[in-house]
């Protein structure tokens, strides 16, 4: 049907299509970087990669360790009017969306290869699915120039609601007040705070990011389990309405802390209270805290 | 009080504690409905702190979690009632934003009986009172919060002592 | 060499915990010491690290912890002092130090030498950081020989045996089924002998030796050849790909940086606290006017690698890397250490 | 070092009654900052005041905290205190220690520690206040006046004779709206048209006023004193300024169609002026009945003018012109009971009509030329049953709210039909009476007393025919009793509603409404004539339902607002408003949205980038986008500041270090 979709007969074959076209693509010129993928230091280690030159081209890959969303390296081009190709699967393809909604991005600055994504492996089990394909709500890209079609394509939730089984959320839902308290208590206390969520979070777009301020303080740069918990419910607020459930926060976490859960907490309440989509499925959407409805819920007579 | 640290909050034996509740006020409504509950001397727990902002709209979630942090057992936040924002459409923005900040709060466990949002108008006073007065009533079994709160010492991991 | 079977370590442990507060490898897990830990178990598993021993703690004896050890000695965000106005007057509380002796039981290689990267930034530099100090000159290191590694482990690469650390009080070795001990200092001795009814001999044991590793690089010239890379361009080349997070500067044994702040619980109560910075953070070298001498990645990234691999050889005489394979687990961006050292021997450098 | 002073006020005794006043000044003494603090029984009165600004010069104060009553009462009699000093008004802040403290607690040690606090609070923000400074915005100095009734022509005159120049927009081809139509005007039953058509004279004569008519608002941007206004002329296919005005056209236009006018008990041709006083009176055509439209053949017009002033070709056209300020006038709209009011007809009755036809009826220029007929047979009427109240008070069918006017105009028509038709009868149902205005009561009493005018309390349940004849079936609440009566024609007093459009409109004007669609005054009952959108006024029944005295005093009022705005060069604005700073923005545009006064928009920088980016910008220029505040609109909510995960945006005044400071303190 449309000629910029390319089928490949499974996945080992992506790879080969992902050189051609960014090959072909820094040939023409009108596009001076790519980013991508390539392989990393262990079997089981991918990296982001940027390409410039299209002899380079040759290292990008595809595999299963290809978590990283590249979407958010995008920024560092912001305003020069370059033109990037970037390389999205569908989760990373739903934040590419955001990014171009909160005016960071420019659509006509941004060629999207997409992949539909045929699932990422665990990186320390290689046998695991990903974390972050449990809340997959699409593996195809919703937004794309080229898409590399892929047979083993599968999406792990697509019926509404299924992007937000984060596998803890029943669990940690029904917990009493106390015992969820608890939980948080000793997430908050484990955290190190090395901004590791909130520097790959593509949502997190900020210039300056007010955790980073001095004047006002909304944050010192101690580490304490309230302060902690300050960083994580502020930035779940933040992030309210727009998050797209990349799972990039939960994946870089060095403390394994469950981080995605209170933005997949946020994203379900979204959907109940006001009857919304999940984010940046769509380029005309508006998000939720931009607006209002009359007859939203009211519980606050 | 002003110059004692925190940490040396009277403890939850004994009848004469009141939870220290933090309330930010719309100076259009819920100000207005403070002063007018003075006005007509309607008394109320004198734990109440009353911060002033133009609209609810101004309220910062943050804000809220910040006085959790520095050991408040109770924080109201209120203004208009939705359609009599004297900026039209603030408070319509406040109610979205924290019926999220609710269910957000409770599921990190907060006792939401600490944390309410309530519209109060400027002729409201004894509503004022009521919501106030309730707010203290339910907190009061609850003892002084230790959510979010920043307890000394700050410090983490390490040797212990 | 005296030894124990390893399902009878928590009889050693139990033994040691009165006289010391003693810290020991715990898994993520049930780190969290109240009655309902246990509604953890079931989820997601946290980074392991070093905990005050309690019984029932699950142990993490495999490999080194997700956290290193260094947090026991330089705290992440630490209390100096507390100053409290009184009117017009000022009192300052300084923090009470205490001489309770402590014992660190199975460090690895790469951590105890890290440990010694961290004795020459704050004791043997002319300088002798008092926080610090009390820590650790009444510990006592009974490190852990390892029979097993991480993919991401290269401390061979880093010339440290994974089994051996003879800076350390004791050496504990993996006897395969059991543990064996050896005492290596006279309080080592001293502690071993306390507890020598609960061990038997091992004459002829042979620790469990482990696999070679995964990651192998070249150290060898590197110092020298960073010399004259300070405008080399792969550091354009290195930089993008950091998203400017703090992960590998605080899982990094040896990084020591701090920044010295203060809160103010009231505001008539100011604590002022030392805590973990990051030379990978924005507004690590910004100065009080806004000026920025690092302003972009290239010089942040840039300044990491050259302090670990340059200056700090040059400063403290060795390099500030231990192969612990923390930061290769954990950079949300593989832009660690080893792949930057085998970047470093293959850049081109016009002399 | 700030140096921060503290006084502490007793207020008589309405604060020390329950706060040691003496302690608080002793222990605010202490507090950070604080380098003075006293207290004194009236801080607001001329030695209170005067000790604070001896106290600034003495001590060298740099911020002052006043702990008194709430800064609702007396922040504006301090701040001018401040002013007659070298210190900035804003660096003032007010501890509410007495509606919020001695007023509601009667434990006076637990008062004073919470004053004592509520002071820390204070002193806390103060120290973190800076001055500002009110920025001054230029006045343009000619006003727009949306809508031709009487209203709008009002305010145009009240206006233009004070100098200014006056746009009145209306539109229908002529000015005179609603009024125009009245035959008389209760209490005094003065003909309207006598009364309104001088004035529409004065209006299209004077010189300061242009009628822009036939013409409805596109677009409104900009601010106080700077109103760029978009108004889509219709194309109306007649040159106004070649037309004579002559009514050739009209009388020869083949087409003919309802008038509306005449609600539609009359035809007119497509191209007519509304009625013979019309102002302009420049015919307009109608397209939809229009022969020429409809068909492509006719042109009878355009061949008889003598004046070639049709112009078949004529297209919208849309201007913009700015103005300093706007009155909006744009009037109500009649409920219509069609579709509602299943127990009067549906309208399937022709002799049920609405008051608003009734005055068509009785007016010696409508289409009976003042003879009441009723409209199914032409025959006079002999028994005229009058309903109040339909969709009105009526929250299920229609509106809670009362219409005010009907009780007056249906003593009017029903004094009428007694005093037109000899032998009639004239039987009112109502639910109360209302009578409130000068010599309204004494109206109604001489429609009952002198004319015999029947009225009955209570609801009419139902209206069929029988024979011919319109049967009324309600009850009498007073008597208790089941009431039918046969009549020959039925009035009823519709209710005055919002326009339909105006929702649209009033988003369009940045203004708000209420539920029922009418606009919102600033104050009930202090700013009854201002909007929440600073230089935008209202007059008239677009803000409410209002009889035609109310209506004028209404437009008075706006238009003395509207001169008093026009007549500086330019204001100053209230600097309590949101503030960008441009290096943390990042340009998302969040705030956007949330401006309930559309104040920030994006605008775009161009810079350098410092250090080395790989593959980064070439040149080291990028261009960015930020977010700008107009200091115009802004009126200072901060919405926009809490949208803002940066915290780009600040609120002067309340910005997020003053309130941390105050959370802080305690």
């Amino acid at each position: 049907m449309n000629e910029n979709i390319i089928q490949v007969p499974d996945k080992s074959g992506i790879s080969k299509i992902m050189r051609e076209i960014a090959g072909d693509l820094l040939r023409q010129q009108t596009i001076s970087l790519v980013i991508g993928w390539e392989k990393g230091i262990l079997p089981n280690k991918s990296a982001p990669a940027f390409i410039t030159q299209s002899q380079d081209a040759e290292k990008l890959i595809f595999d299963e360790y290809c978590y990283h969303n590249l979407t958010k390296y995008l920024l560092q081009r912001k305003g020069s009017g370059l033109k990037t190709a970037i390389f999205v699967k569908g989760c990373d393809s739903r934040s590419l969306v955001g990014l171009i909604q909160d005016n960071q991005i420019a659509r006509e600055d941004i060629c999207i290869i997409g992949i539909s994504c045929p699932g990422l492996m665990e990186e320390r089990n290689i046998v695991i699915p990903a974390k972050k394909c449990e809340i997959c709500y699409t593996s195809v890209p919703v937004e794309y120039d080229f898409l590399i079609d892929c047979p083993e394509t599968k999406t792990a939730n697509d019926e509404p609601g299924g992007s937000y089984a984060h596998r803890e959320l029943p669990r940690v839902e029904n917990m009493t007040l106390d015992q969820r308290n608890i939980y948080w208590q000793k997430m908050f206390e484990n955290c190190i705070r090395c901004y590791a969520c909130r520097n790959t979070c593509p949502v997190c777009s900020c210039k300056e990011c007010c955790f980073d301020q001095a004047n006002p303080t909304w944050l010192g740069k101690g580490n304490s389990t309230s302060d902690n918990g300050f960083y994580h419910l502020v930035r779940a607020m933040h992030v309210a309405g727009r998050c797209v459930g990349c799972g990039e926060c939960e994946r870089v976490c060095p403390m394994n802390l469950p981080v995605m859960l209170l933005n997949n907490k946020l994203s379900l309440s979204i959907e109940e209270l006001f009857d919304e989509p999940p984010a940046s499925l769509s380029l005309d959407v508006t998000a939720t805290l931009n607006h209002f409805k009359p007859d939203d819920p009211e519980e606050f007579m | 009080m002003t110059n004692q640290p925190l940490a040396d909050n009277p403890n939850t034996s004994g009848q004469e504690w009141d939870p220290k509740i933090l309330v930010f006020a719309c100076q259009y409504c819920t100000y207005a409905g403070a002063d007018l509950a003075g006005l007509s001397r309607l008394q109320y727990p004198t734990t109440t702190r009353v911060i002033r902002v133009p609209c609810s709209g101004r309220t910062n979630p943050q804000f809220v979690i910040r006085a959790f942090q520095k050991g408040f057992d109770g924080v109201l936040v209120a203004g208009c009632h939705p359609g009599d924002c004297h900026f039209a459409t603030g408070n319509y923005f406040t109610r979205r934003r924290y019926l999220l900040m609710t269910r957000l709060m409770e599921f990190v466990g907060m006792d939401p009986r600490r944390f309410r949002v309530c519209w109060i108008s400027g002729s409201e006073g004894p509503k004022f009172q009521q919501v106030v007065t309730e707010l203290t009533d339910a907190i009061r079994p609850l003892g002084p919060n230790q959510k979010l709160r920043d307890i000394e010492p700050s410090v983490i991991g390490g040797i212990s002592r | 060499m005296r030894k124990i079977a390893k399902t009878r370590i928590d009889d050693v442990l139990r033994a040691l915990a009165p006289r010391y507060d003693l810290y020991v490898p715990v898994e993520g897990a049930t780190t969290m010491r109240t009655p309902t830990a246990t509604l953890w178990q079931e989820g997601l598993e946290n980074a392991s690290r070093f905990r005050l021993y309690e019984e029932g703690l699950p142990l993490y004896w495999r490999t080194n912890t997700g956290l290193s050890p260094k947090d026991l000695f330089f705290p992440q965000t630490e209390k100096m002092y507390t100053a409290i106005s009184q009117g017009k007057t000022v009192e300052i509380k300084e923090e009470s130090t205490n001489a309770w002796p402590i014992i660190l039981f199975g460090v690895r290689s790469c951590d105890i030498a890290s440990i010694d990267c961290m004795d020459r930034v704050f004791l043997q530099k002319g300088y002798e950081d008092t926080y610090y100090k009390n820590r650790r000159q009444r510990t006592l290191i009974f490190a852990l020989g390892c029979s097993t590694h991480e993919d991401t482990c290269f401390c061979t690469s880093m010339g440290i045996d994974p089994k051996a650390s003879p800076t350390a009080d004791v050496q504990i070795s993996d006897l395969g089924d059991a543990f064996g001990f050896t005492a290596q200092s006279p309080s080592g001795q001293q502690i071993l002998a306390s507890i020598d009814s609960l061990m038997s001999d091992a004459y002829t044991a042979q620790p469990v030796s482990p696999d070679p590793m995964l990651i192998n690089v070249n150290l060898e010239g590197v110092t020298e050849k960073l010399e004259t890379m300070f405008d080399h361009p792969l550091w354009d080349e290195l930089s993008p790909r950091c998203i400017g997070c703090g992960t590998c500067t605080f899982l990094c044994p040896t990084c020591y940086c701090f920044d010295i702040n203060h809160k103010s619980p009231t505001h008539a109560h100011i604590v002022k606290q030392r805590s973990w910075d990051s030379c990978m953070f924005v507004d690590y070298t910004c100065m009080a006017g806004g000026h920025n001498p690092r302003p972009s990645k290239t010089e942040r990234v840039r300044n990491r690698f050259l302090d670990k691999l340059l200056y700090n050889r040059q400063r403290h005489g060795r390099v500030f890397c231990v192969g612990c394979g923390r930061c290769v687990s954990k950079c949300p961006v593989s832009l660690e250490i080893a792949t930057v050292i085998q970047k470093i021997q293959a850049a081109e450098v016009t002399p | 070092m700030k140096k921060v002073g503290v006084f502490v006020c007793h207020c008589g005794t309405n604060i020390s009654q329950t706060v040691n006043c003496e302690h608080l000044a002793e222990v605010a003494k202490d507090m950070p900052g604080v380098v003075f603090s006293t207290e004194y029984k009236y801080m607001c009165s001329d030695p209170g005041q005067t000790m604070i600004k001896k106290a600034i010069e003495e001590h060298n104060l740099d911020r002052v905290v006043v702990a008194a009553c709430s800064p609702r009462m007396h922040e504006a009699t301090f701040r001018k205190c401040l002013s007659g000093t070298d210190l900035n008004p804003y660096l003032l802040e007010i501890a509410n220690i007495r509606e919020q403290c001695s007023w509601v607690h009667s434990d006076k040690n637990k008062a004073t520690a919470k004053a004592e606090d509520l002071i820390s609070m204070s002193v806390a923000k103060a120290l973190k206040n800076e001055s500002l400074t009110p920025s001054v915005i230029p006045i343009h100095k000619r006003a727009l006046v949306i809508g031709g009734g009487i209203a709008g022509i009002q305010a145009a005159l009240d206006i233009a004779d004070t100098g200014y120049q006056v746009d009145l927009l209306e539109r229908e081809p002529s000015i005179g709206g609603k009024m125009a139509q009245i035959d008389k005007t209760f209490p005094t039953m003065d003909c309207s048209a006598c009364i309104l058509t001088p004035k529409m004279v004065d209006a299209s004569q004077h010189p300061n006023i242009t009628i822009i008519a036939s013409s409805e608002v596109e677009k409104v941007e900009g601010y106080v004193g700077n109103f760029d206004v978009t108004i889509r002329r219709k194309a109306t296919c007649v040159d106004p300024i070649k037309c004579t005005g002559c009514g050739l056209c009209s009388q020869k236009c083949p087409a003919k169609t309802d008038s509306e006018f005449e609600c539609g008990m009359s035809k007119r041709p497509a191209i007519y002026s509304p009625f013979p006083q019309a102002i302009p009176n420049i015919p307009i055509i109608d397209q939809t009945a229009c022969r020429y439209f409809q068909t492509g053949k006719c042109k009878i017009c355009q061949r008889i003018c003598t004046a070639d002033a049709i112009n078949f070709e004529d297209q919208d056209e849309l201007v913009t012109i700015r103005y300093g300020a706007i009155v909006v006038a744009t009037g109500y709209a009649l409920y219509d009971h069609r579709d509602k009011y299943g127990e009067y007809g549906y309208g399937q009755y022709t002799d049920v009509i609405t008051g608003l036809d009734f005055e068509r009826l009785v007016n010696a220029s409508g289409p009976t030329m003042g003879k009441i007929k009723r409209p199914s047979d032409g025959q006079e009427p002999k028994t005229v049953v009058f309903i109040k109240c339909v969709g009105s008070r009526d929250a299920t069918k229609g509106h809670e709210y009362c219409s005010r006017a009907c009780c007056m105009y249906t003593a009017k028509h029903a004094t009428m039909v007694r005093d037109k038709i000899k032998d009639s009868q004239a039987i009112v149902f109502y639910m109360d009476i209302r009578t409130p205005g000068k010599n309204y009561e004494e109206f109604y009493l001489r429609a009952v007393e002198e004319y015999g005018v029947t009225y009955v309390r209570g609801r009419v349940s139902r209206i069929y025919m029988e024979n011919g004849k319109l049967i009324i079936q309600g009850e009498d609440t007073i008597l208790g009793t089941q009431v039918i009566v046969e009549a020959d024609m039925v009035v009823l007093a519709t209710a005055m509603e919002a326009q339909p459009d105006a929702t649209e409109f009033a988003r369009k004007l940045g203004i708000t409404f209420d539920q029922n669609n009418f606009f919102n005054e600033a104050h009930p009952k202090l700013r009854p004539v201002e909007t929440f959108a600073a230089g935008i006024y209202l007059a008239g029944a677009c803000q409410g339902p209002k009889d035609i005295p109310d209506t004028v005093a209404q437009a008075g009022a706006a238009a003395a607002k509207v001169v008093a705005l026009l007549s500086k060069d330019e204001m100053t604005t209230e600097p309590i408003i949101a503030d960008v700073n441009i290096n943390r923005c990042s340009g998302c545009g969040f705030c956007v949205p949330v401006c309930p006064y559309k104040a920030i928009s994006l605008k775009t920088l161009t810079e350098r980038v410092h250090g080395s980016v790989a593959w980064g910008p070439t040149g080291r220029e990028v261009t960015r986008q930020v977010a700008e505040v107009n200091k115009g609109l802004c009126q200072g909510c901060g919405a926009c500041t809490v949208n803002c995960r940066a915290s780009a945006l600040d609120l002067l005044g309340f910005t997020n270090e003053q309130i941390l400071a105050e959370v802080d303190a305690l």
